[in-house]
């Protein structure tokens, strides 16, 4: 799915949350979404109770964080952390509109705060910390508010001894905060080497699409990397990249599938069979984790800024 | 130091005509000896202009002179700081990246393992060193000689002038995210002192692989920043046009990142910038870097500065 | 498990031609049942006959025992100690060997990183893993998954079942030997039990490249060699012929290595060999395992005892 | 050079030798050899006072376990050690030949008692563990010998916080000791890795030929490697890379250039600069070394085994 479709996409989904506004039986709300790889015409709240994937072609329509977590944490297990951190203008970022007002029109279309939404949960009965992306929120990009969600949501984990689930979609880092969005590649980056010195386990999930900065950082830090089957998931741009090398690529290139070709990532897994095999990943390290360690003993932690 | 001939910068025009003008008087002297007072005016004038101009450089100036081609690059500057520097090569996996240079130098009593990107000076160099722009090899191999420093309690520089990681079809494929992504989490717990210095461009993770350090400077007219100016105008402006505004609004230039709290020194340049004058600018850099080595020596835990100098970068409202 | 009917090995011929003349009987039985007697008897000679010839096995008929293409491979065992295993892909720097299998995997109550060596069984399988003989890129695999498992504390089984390392032009250009020594260096510290089972060939520095472990076990057919029987024959006797000789000389059976104090434990494989009883093979092999993870359980220092039992190999006078 | 080339070498330097005894006068010694490389005759002696280099094309020319550390080490530095360690015959090893007779034909031929000469010595004024592998002898194999003197002295140098220098030719594992050589791989790795926890410095020199086991092993495990170059070094013998992939492998397949230009080792140094390459690397790292560490707080070596 290229951006065009991503586009198209998004005004459907809107067409259906207004209709939704004004159809009050159910009859009316029989609206129709094609499906972006076979065509196929799909109803879309079947589509919606198969977990936004086709029942036909199994591709994996993109979801915002609230369903991810949905998907994955058991019922009324989600609780919401840092949900009061939203983005300021430290660049007072101008382009053809202004950052503060780009930043009301993703939170007006996607009805978020920002790009991530964090907290604890339990899946299937163990206790998680977890983090989702929404792509739908400003291309999902890593700002400010980002990355430290991320870092506190890492540093909460390794206070509690919670294993930590990171969903990503993102197309990389958030360029209206300019270079504060790349230091958020060190700063989650190192908060993750501090959860990984507390022998905490770490599971990325890769979703369509995520690129750049957050596949240059977390994404690709995980003990265990899983994507979603057919996710594009990479750290250039495929048109950069055809710009640069001036030839075409492999259909394939940079899909979940061609990463778990090219050894980059453990497993390909279809979005029914993510909640329970991230419960199974999380049941075979949780006893092994040596009980000792405890925050005094990580040194070098700079857990002070830690809010539990 | 090569001294090619090449057109003036935008922002030099007026300079370059002063200067024609001088020399087209200066050949007329020997007939006309009364033009000496006037030749001496004009170069003072030339003088107070460049010192004019030089000190009102836009965002988009320093970003050609951050790219100027007779700027040292991370070689000059290595055979500046220590002309017995070592050369480590390769990432012991199949590939040694020209892009990436290492190697053991010394710093007056400093001994250092010195990282940094290498653009290419002719053509050759330049498709040597992919200009400047790194394979995931290239980082392997920074990361191979960042832990022999840790083994052997040496500190590392890294010196960065990159337009980026290289986007190619081999890059992803050998998993260039992941390459920068596992450097930067190895660089956060090394117990040594770490110190960048942004030479040229900053550009993006590329630089950030190498660029996560307790101690940032940047030369004067160097620039960093978290896309190219290009990059940005395309995307935010559609416009190939809008590269000034793209600078401009990003903060690329030193003093922008050194108020935005990224940046701890700014090392400054000879007047002219550093293509005009590779021993000033290299021997600046040095005596910059071991002030903050010294700095650094004073850190009773290097790790825990390093990652909270990180920690606690961003602006959000809480 | 396959039942591919295959031509017997060179020592079973005794044993197949008894079968096809029970065979024969068994066709005319409907019409001379006196026959039944005779068959009898032959039966009894048959599992006589078994026993012996499998009771005096040469160090040749066990290498084509250990090579038997209907010998379960690493996967086989996998699937029969914990179907639920979760496998765990690629080096995360460009490939994913499928000579190199690595899993998480519950053996009763114990979790272990397994990784093991892979042959395949069909020609297109045996095209992917390469017929059993890993790149540089499977070991870089496998050391990736030592460390997961250094992180987490669980102990590491490594299964073993190649020819060798490849020897191919991008290994080689990839750096096989350093693949290999990396392996052997970073295996030498780790604080966890390792322990690894020879399950059919244990090929020279391809097999010790996974093999550096706290206790070494083979299972009673296979064999452990510092070359292919083959190359030691081609280069000592310069004679394909004298593969035996070789095999005798460089005594590469289980119960040779053991005496020479190499193998821990020879774990017994059914009658007529693994290729014969899958399940009965991988439920000695469990057995055997968790053994020795229990045993190993006692041990204070697992570095200590790794690098100790290794550091005693060797004769020499002094 | 291969094999049937070493071996008409090895014939040459025997005649040399078996002249020497009967010739007296020094007109009779101008004897000749022809470069391996670019034909020329060159005088022996001559030969010999350039270090066995080619003065004309920089050939390196093999030389022996002797020669190398007189041509590191300063003048009456050298001291040796575990010059006692000699090969038994576990397996009772028999080919054409018996094991032990082949033994006796190494020694007689290269005058060593076994394929590695190893000490203490200084180089320009810094002290040094250092190993010389002689592939006159045996082809300079790895068996239980070489494998433990190579142990001894990185045990020794531990314990000295000595640096170590091993210079590497060798056609790899001694088939004759069967798995017990190939256990000297994990051996020698092993007692590297603890020279490595206590943060010594460990170069490795490889010269033509270096293959199979000692590459796998210690060989390809310095923290700085240098080759000499031209010398052929690689982990499979190029024959058999031929026959297995079936193609042609190019001329400068596995040389050290070929292993520089692939990221496999640092230097290609000439022979000449060697010592003081060496010099200025071993300076390099004396200081940084950490003086606290001792052996005591090795808590995993099993120095019990050191004799020093
Ligand atoms: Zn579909
Ligand atoms: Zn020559």
């Amino acid at each position: 799915m290229d951006l065009k479709e991503w586009f198209n996409n998004r005004k459907k989904n809107n067409e259906i949350k207004q209709a939704k506004q004004i159809l009050s039986t159910e009859e009316y709300c029989a609206l129709w979404v094609s499906c972006f790889q076979c065509r196929e015409l799909l109803y879309s709240r079947d589509l919606r109770n198969n977990l936004n994937v086709c029942p036909k072609c199994q591709y994996h329509f993109r979801i915002g964080a609230y369903d991810r977590i949905e998907q994955i944490a058991d019922a009324n297990s989600f609780c919401e952390t840092e949900n009061d951190l939203v983005s300021s203008d430290p660049l007072k970022f101008f382009d053809t509109q202004s950052y503060v007002d780009r930043l009301n029109d993703a939170t007006n279309k996607s009805g978020l705060k920002e790009a991530i939404i964090t907290g604890t949960c339990t899946i299937q009965g163990l206790p998680a910390a977890i983090a989702a992306m929404d792509f739908a929120y400003f291309g999902g990009s890593m700002g400010s508010v980002v990355g430290e969600k991320i870092t506190r949501l890492i540093e909460m984990a390794i206070v509690k001894r919670l294993p930590v689930v990171i969903v990503s979609s993102s197309g990389g880092a958030r360029m209206q905060e300019g270079i504060l969005s790349l230091m958020q590649l060190a700063k989650t980056s190192g908060a993750l080497k501090l959860l990984h010195e507390a022998k905490l386990l770490y599971i990325s999930i890769l979703t369509e699409p995520t690129f750049g900065g957050v596949t240059a950082s977390f994404a690709m830090l995980g003990d265990i990397i899983i994507a979603e089957p057919g996710a594009r998931i990479g750290f250039a741009g495929r048109r950069v990249i055809e710009q640069t090398i001036r030839q075409k690529l492999p259909p394939d290139f940079q899909t979940a599938e061609y990463l778990l070709k090219h050894g980059q990532i453990d497993m390909v897994v279809e979005r029914s069979k993510i909640p329970q095999t991230l419960h199974r990943l999380i049941e075979f390290h949780q006893n092994s984790v040596p009980q000792a360690l405890n925050v005094e003993k990580l040194k070098n932690s700079p857990l002070n800024h830690v809010k539990v | 130091m090569t001294s090619n001939k090449l057109p003036p910068l935008d922002f030099e025009l007026p300079l370059s005509n002063l200067n024609s003008q001088i020399e087209a008087l200066e050949r007329q002297l020997p007939n006309n000896p009364q033009l000496e007072q006037e030749i001496s005016e004009l170069y003072k004038q030339y003088e107070s202009l460049k010192k004019t101009i030089y000190g009102n450089l836009r965002a988009i100036d320093r970003l050609a002179i951050a790219r100027h081609p007779n700027r040292p690059y991370t070689r000059d500057y290595l055979e500046r700081f220590d002309p017995n520097w070592l050369e480590l090569h390769g990432d012991r996996h199949g590939v040694d990246d020209m892009a990436m240079v290492c190697g053991l130098v010394k710093l007056d009593n400093y001994k250092v393992v010195v990282v940094g990107t290498q653009k290419g000076r002719n053509i050759r160099e330049k498709q040597l060193c992919n200009f400047g722009m790194p394979q995931p090899e290239g980082y392997r191999k920074a990361l191979r000689c960042f832990k022999h420093a840790q083994k052997f309690n040496l500190p590392i520089i890294t010196l960065i002038d990159t337009p980026g990681a290289y986007p190619g079809m081999a890059a992803e494929e050998h998993n260039q995210a992941q390459a920068i992504a596992f450097n930067l989490f190895e660089l956060a717990d090394l117990t040594v002192p770490v110190i960048s210095v942004i030479l040229g461009e900053g550009g993006s993770g590329g630089a950030l692989a190498i660029g996560f350090t307790n101690t940032i400077l940047m030369l004067e007219n160097s620039v960093y920043s978290v896309i190219s100016p290009e990059g940005c105008a395309s995307i935010l402006w559609r416009s190939a046009d809008k590269v000034q505004d793209a600078c401009e609004a990003m903060k690329i230039t030193a003093l922008e990142n050194k108020e935005l709290g990224i940046v701890d020194e700014i090392i400054p340049e000879p007047l002219g910038g550093a293509q005009s004058g590779w021993d000033e600018a290299a021997a600046n850099t040095k005596k910059c870097i071991i002030k903050h080595l010294e700095l650094l020596s004073k850190e009773t835990d290097l790790v825990k500065h390093r990652i909270n100098k990180y920690r606690k970068i961003g602006f959000y409202k809480d």
